[in-house]
């Protein structure tokens, strides 16, 4: 049935993750992330699922390991400094080839901060927390309804690539609650012949492991792995693209960021500036491409993060000397304000880069050091 | 007269070498608990937890489905399988790192749950794997790479871990023995305990662990036949054998 | 449009169900909205806050720094937050809680006896009703019977028995001023 | 005739000598000096075959399931 | 008294760390670090210093939390997996601003891997394993002397900033033994006030944290922290650069790589075909600076990492469109092999990119994607 | 008749309100604390570990030096600093989702390893800080936001720890006891028993714990008496106070 | 006269009662219901000072520090 | 010059200290040299081996496939490791240990009695340095005093009393070819 409710943020992504047949939840408080790990209290033993407050973050990863090893789909859920803890688990995720779901609820940091809204944690996210050569797909939905959305389908290409998946939000998207059409998920669910336990009835062994001590051998399950990061790369990118046709400066930003970009470029347009939008659907993959693209017209971007400037190395990777990039960026759980992100976008389209910008954070024509 | 097998090579044990030192404890383990799968009729349902450590080369020659999780998440990753299939005869094996050092959240809570799993606790007083180097169950006294003139106490080394006695006042823990692989008559008693283990998982009692007191020749620095009066000798005095908790009570 | 609310109070006022019974009335206007609570151990003290928009456009941030529509429930809000509201905006104050008038000659008050027409029909917990009640009037955000069907629909089971005395207290809210 | 009869696996044996501990009746030993398996250990040898009792308390010993044991009949597996 | 051992890269990094002042060592056992862990087993006690073998790598982490914050020189080492469990840990050092060694010889990952050497850590150790905006200056030493060196040099970077620093080599680095010269360092100790513990004698308490609930504060911290990265972008790059005034290609690589890419340049200049290198001493903060130069005038790069591609991203910031870059990579504990890297620069300078390049892991004009 | 002060505010204490909830025992028993620590002359000297819970904020309004690490691995900072700085008189102060749930291996290897500090366990059977969900140490039977239906040990959701029993067959520890703060009495107990701590860390006989049953009247969803009767009731019931072990002797 | 005497630090009170269920003389009590601190909280008042023993239970039990006691001398602190 | 050299045997032959013994050696030449041992788990089967680089260049990587000079103390080693030998390569056997017959005729078979030259003066566990010995002089690698110097230089506190009888050994395989 599918009727538009309000819904918290932590709620929605519990509702869609049952929805999209989660079979198994292991958790550990953390602000601002509760609120997703009570409603799975609530509503998972009564549909005869598995829900287990862990002991701590790395036995819930690990639970996530054993249960999805055994066929489930299992999930956990975090905030900063939990999914650091998950980091290895995650590593052996991948390295054991089991689909899982890991949630980031971001909050302020480094260490333990504070319970802000906060994206410092893309780094981690997209280049790798965990040891080893690895990727996952990670989702950055923007609304409550995306990121009711993205739970489902995270599920099944977590399936699909036996690879774990990662939802990033933030403390805002945690913990707001906006209408959300929870929709009649027809989630895609492969057999799984490889999981261990069952009545074996003649079958050879399973194994789920990710060591090998023979010559060669990790060498080549990592050739295997990237070939599906590569797959990865081909299928799964997602990104949403508003007025960058004629756009004398291109916003680039991700989930709250995003949210704000898209009214600044409102008022920016009501103001006769040509301002587009480009955002990042997937953080990882992230659409390269499309960027790369947009800066053959476009010769202006600004990148707005909360954080002192972490997905902007991407954006440049894609635009590379093409067009200048400016930056914006508030870290530790500050939130950036329209205006200010206003000030730069006039400061570049109607000042011509004469003044100075005020606002801290700010960075006119960035260059990596 | 005619004759008949009594003892024999157990078919959930490949045709080949196994990768352990000569004399190494493990493999007397390995052997009582493949021959408990196979006499319980448990071996098509069972999933052996590999722990980082010596034995994560089981899966190289059992025939049962394995899973090998993080070192010391043993318990927590055995608890994910169980609970999503509770028709599964769950092995969690681990060490004394692995359990007692590293894993020491996973084992208490997951035995404060009653999971309804068996672990197998093989206490070598040593890091084998990696060298030799002091576990939280070496003796005092006792040298490691780590600790190389004898672990010392008083100097804040840590007082061996008695596990069976830490564990036995939780809640959840159901069966709860120690033994010891040092002669014939303790691997009989080793495999008598180990089926009260599994049939403490198969009557779904809770959690049950038998900690197994065993030879690791190779990093002691001993030959087999000493690692084994060792065993013997001054394991058992500091880790006494015996039954700890029976169907919930302790005993 | 574009309402940009706070709504603070103790804990045991309601705060929370005040705003999200905006939100939900919005969502059922068929416009966009955000419901946003203080949250973690911002709530320990006892006091809650939240914030509501209520727009005909997307919404961008649901974070209100500055509210064009601020209601406080209390005393301790009123000295907290009296100088958060933007200029120009609403200060609705419960003057059953608190008779401090308001120092700031760029808002406009508006002192609603919210506990005391609860306490006539149900109880001193309804008040949130009350003050909503005024608030619609006042405002006009919403229609008073797209709140008052809100207001049904997501009423919880287990506060079924209230609703009746919890429409009665709306509506004497609504027709107070 | 002996009660018991074993088999070793003489290519798995890694010549631990833990089931000549085991064993009381001076049966088993372990190869001279010099010889060994494919994995290049000194193995199991039975040295006094008219000894045995078909106890098998070397199998309950052997780390490597090297043993095979028989019993006169009668006394079902062990 | 400098006398020529020869010693293996954990035991010269345990020496070193002893003759810089380490006070106290907390760690727990992992291949292939563990004589790194022994070495101070062995020697830290005879010294009247501390060794603790921790429960775990999050203990040894949180050891080297309490005792950096008493004011001791703490370090800890451990390996891809054991480094994962630390970067809760890491993240927290930063919070609280707290100095600290950490020593990472990286091992064939993700997952349990193997014990070959790799450098597929890069990622997490200079992009943020753990949560939240941090960086650390990242030793990537090459030799045994480097090692030992770069350790000293490590200890005094850390307290200046009152950051953590790490080391970070891979399994040949630990494990070989090269002739070493152990210097009479002359460690550079800061007194530090900020520690907590010991007599008060009437000063304000200390507080060491990194949690403050008060809205904007957690914000400003990070400004400072970000005055400090900045700082260290400035001061404590390290980079080598060999024949890269003349050179047709230039190697980029760095720790164990970067020995057999010089090897390889030898042999490449044997043939008379110009090659460079580009070494990477620090690998945070980068050398982009330096190889932008290099880029004016090179037109070819050829980036070789034990890893899928990880520095490479960091070269494309620096060189960007100015230049071709290829690729040369081994995952999982593969070692590239002098042939291999040959056959790509005999493909670009001398074949001029006609004919295939056959090795596997081998990229030629190398995009993200 | 003259009158003389026989209980007032420590000087430990800021002139500033705690930030605690009206009726939280972290107010009493950081009373008890800085009582202590000035009574015995070992203010100035002290570290204050802060755990991650509510009372992580003990830094707001105490006059010594605070040392806060990551969530549960309190007792691991606090073993660097006090091996480093020996001469310091170290306070443990853990919540029990700190200590027993994710810090349950370094709790127990700290205690283990004898190290000389005193870990003061406030145990409120619930997560305060985060807003109310199951401890550990949770009663069965007892809600939280975690177990909406009361916490149901048969259901897998663990057995509430107890954990000075727990912990008392490790070697390091040389005081362990168990009071409550419901009542007065409890309170002067508590004060005494966290003396006898102190006493054991100056003395350097090892590793010391006081647990504290406490109560957390908000996430219980209880008013202050009540909350004060559910500890006095329900608490000791399950966890018994008393001594467990002085001087390294079980008692 | 009474053998002790408390003092109540109003603003640092919270008003949870604790201390009143520790008093056994009725010395205290909390203010009537609308009088409030600076904290909002009812604070705590002395309603019989003239039973007040000094016996200090009510300071045992403050999670807040905010009561000093004051007890008839030759008894010492407590 | 570029001599890259692999040391095997069992872990009690010495084979770790032959190799290192070698590498010191070249590093009191003043040549460029590293020793890059077996490690971890591949120790437990009882077996060692290491790798040792001795050139008057830079080594790059200390990992050797293909060793110019390969020596091989018993026949575990013999069978595993004969066809890692590089083409045209020395192929150095303890005799003692094992008679087979290297079957590669690019490579340069060279068989010492290293065991029964040790036991003569000393034990069976001084073997490494007979074959050690026989590789100097055959291979001329480095010169015998310079090696000599090293084995005093290097030598532990603890088998000091052994050094002389170690030397005689060395002597003696530095003699038998
Ligand atoms: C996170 C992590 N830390 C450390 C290691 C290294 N490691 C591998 S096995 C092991 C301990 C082995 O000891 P034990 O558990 O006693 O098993 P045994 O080999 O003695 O049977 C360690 C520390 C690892 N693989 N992962
Ligand atoms: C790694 C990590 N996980 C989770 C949290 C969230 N967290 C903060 S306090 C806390 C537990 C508080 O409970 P307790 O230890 O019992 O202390 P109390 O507040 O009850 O005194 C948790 C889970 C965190 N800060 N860090
Ligand atoms: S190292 Fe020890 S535990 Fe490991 S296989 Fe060898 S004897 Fe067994
Ligand atoms: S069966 Fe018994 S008697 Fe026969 S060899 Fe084995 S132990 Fe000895
Ligand atoms: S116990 Fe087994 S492996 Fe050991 S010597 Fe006997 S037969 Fe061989
Ligand atoms: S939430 Fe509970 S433990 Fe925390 S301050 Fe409030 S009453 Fe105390
Ligand atoms: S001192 Fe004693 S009698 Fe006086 S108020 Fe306090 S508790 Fe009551
Ligand atoms: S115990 Fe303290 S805070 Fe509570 S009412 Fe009494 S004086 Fe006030
Ligand atoms: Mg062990
Ligand atoms: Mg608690």
């Amino acid at each position: 049935m599918s009727e538009r409710v309000l819904l918290r943020g932590n709620d929605a992504i519990g509702e869609a993750a049952i929805r999209a047949g989660c079979d198994c939840y292991f958790g550990y408080p953390i602000t601002p992330q509760n609120e997703l790990t009570a409603y799975m209290a609530r509503h998972m033993p009564e549909l005869g699922r598995i829900f287990i407050q862990a002991e701590s973050e790395i036995a819930a990863i690990n639970m996530v390991y054993g249960a999805s090893a055994a066929g489930a789909r299992a999930m956990t859920s975090s905030s900063g400094p939990g999914i650091s803890l998950k980091q290895e688990g995650i590593s052996f995720l991948v390295g054991a080839e089991l689909p899982a779901l890991i949630v980031n609820i971001c909050r302020g940091g480094p260490g333990l901060g504070n319970i802000a809204p906060s994206q410092a944690d893309y780094f981690q996210a997209c280049k790798g927390g965990g040891h080893g050569d690895y990727r996952m797909v990670v989702y950055a939905p923007a609304t409550v309804q995306e990121a009711a959305d993205l739970t489902v389908k995270a599920f099944d290409v977590a399936d699909r690539y036996r690879n774990p998946v990662l939802l990033l939000g933030d403390a805002i998207l945690g913990q707001m609650m906006e209408p959300v059409e929870i929709r009649p998920y027809a989630p895609n669910r492969p057999e799984k012949p490889w999981a261990v336990g069952g009545k074996r009835q003649g079958r050879a062994p399973n194994l789920i492991n990710s060591l090998s001590l023979e010559e060669g051998v990790v060498e080549e399950w990592n050739w295997k792995f990237k070939a599906k990061f590569d797959a990865m790369r081909r299928e799964e990118g997602m990104v949403e693209k508003v007025n960058t046709e004629d756009a004398d400066l291109i916003l680039v930003a991700y989930g709250t960021t995003s949210r704000i970009c898209r009214a600044v470029m409102k008022r920016a347009r009501a103001q006769g500036l040509k301002v587009g939008l480009v955002r990042p659907v997937t953080v990882w993959p992230f659409p390269y491409a499309v960027l790369r693209e947009t800066a053959r017209k476009t010769r202006e971007f600004l990148v707005v993060e909360m954080s002192l400037g972490q997905m902007i190395e991407d954006v440049k990777l894609s635009v590379l000397d093409h067009a200048a990039i400016h930056f914006h960026g508030r870290p530790g759980g500050g939130i950036p304000t329209e205006g200010d992100i206003l000030e730069i976008i006039e400061h570049v389209l109607v000042r011509r880069r004469t003044g100075t910008v005020t606002t801290r954070g700010s960075v006119i024509d960035w260059t990596i050091s | 007269m005619e004759m008949k097998i009594v003892a024999e090579r157990t078919k959930l044990w490949a045709d080949k070498p196994s990768p352990y030192c000569p004399g190494c404890g493990h493999g007397i383990v390995h052997r009582i608990v493949c021959e408990l799968l196979e006499e319980m009729g448990l071996a098509d349902n069972c999933v052996f937890m590999a722990p980082v450590g010596c034995s994560i080369l089981a899966y190289t020659f059992l025939n049962v489905d394995v899973c090998q999780p993080a070192h010391g998440r043993t318990p927590a990753a055995a608890t994910g399988i169980k609970r999503y299939r509770p028709d599964t005869f769950v092995v969690s094996y681990q060490g004394d790192g692995d359990l007692a050092a590293i894993g020491t959240a996973e084992i208490v809570h997951a035995a404060s749950r009653g999971e309804n799993i068996t672990t197998v606790f093989v206490n070598n007083a040593i890091y084998g794997m990696t060298g030799g180097q002091m576990a939280p169950t070496t003796l005092p006294g006792q040298k490691a790479t780590t600790c190389p003139d004898g672990r010392d106490v008083k100097a804040g080394m840590g007082y061996p871990i008695r596990v069976c006695e830490l564990l036995r006042s939780l809640g959840g823990v159901a069966y709860l023995a120690r033994t010891t692989v040092h002669d014939a008559a303790g691997a009989i008693q080793t495999k008598r305990a180990m089926r009260k283990a599994f049939e403490t998982q198969v009557r779904g009692e809770g959690f049950s662990l038998v900690e197994v007191l065993s030879p690791c020749p190779v990093n002691w620095g001993m030959g087999s036949l000493e690692a084994l009066r060792f065993v013997g000798e001054n394991m058992t005095a500091y880790y006494p054998p015996g039954e700890f908790k029976v169907s919930g009570a302790e005993v | 449009m574009n309402h940009r609310c706070m709504f603070a109070g103790f804990g045991g006022q309601g705060i929370l169900s005040m705003g999200s019974l905006l939100a939900s009335s919005g969502m059922m206007a068929g416009l966009h909205t955000t419901f946003y609570p203080a949250y973690g151990i911002a709530m320990r003290g006892g006091n809650a806050n939240c914030t509501v928009i209520v727009s005909d456009d997307e919404v961008a941030s649901p974070v209100v720094s500055h509210p064009d529509l601020m209601v406080v429930m209390n005393e301790t809000s009123f000295d907290f937050f009296q100088s958060w509201t933007a200029p120009g905006g609403w200060m609705f104050v419960n003057s059953s809680m608190t008779e401090k008038p308001v120092e700031r000659n760029d808002v406009r008050p508006v002192y609603v006896q919210a506990t005391r027409i609860a306490t006539e029909v149900g109880d001193s917990r309804m008040a949130n009703m009350a003050m909503l009640g005024a608030v619609i009037k006042v405002t006009g955000i919403l229609p008073f019977d797209t709140v008052l069907t809100a207001m049904v629909k997501t009423c919880p089971a287990k506060i079924l028995h209230l609703l009746e005395k919890n429409k009665q207290v709306f509506a004497n809210g609504y027709a107070a001023l | 005739m002996a009660k018991g009869k074993i088999v070793v696996d003489i290519d798995k044996c890694k010549g631990c000598e833990l089931c000549i501990t085991a064993c009381r009746h001076g049966v088993i030993a372990l190869a001279p000096a010099g010889r060994a398996n494919v994995q290049g250990y000194r193995y199991l040898e039975v040295i006094h075959p008219e000894r045995c009792t078909g106890c098998a308390m070397c199998a309950q010993m052997c780390p490597d399931a090297a043993i095979t044991v028989w019993r006169e009949s009668g006394k079902g597996k062990a």
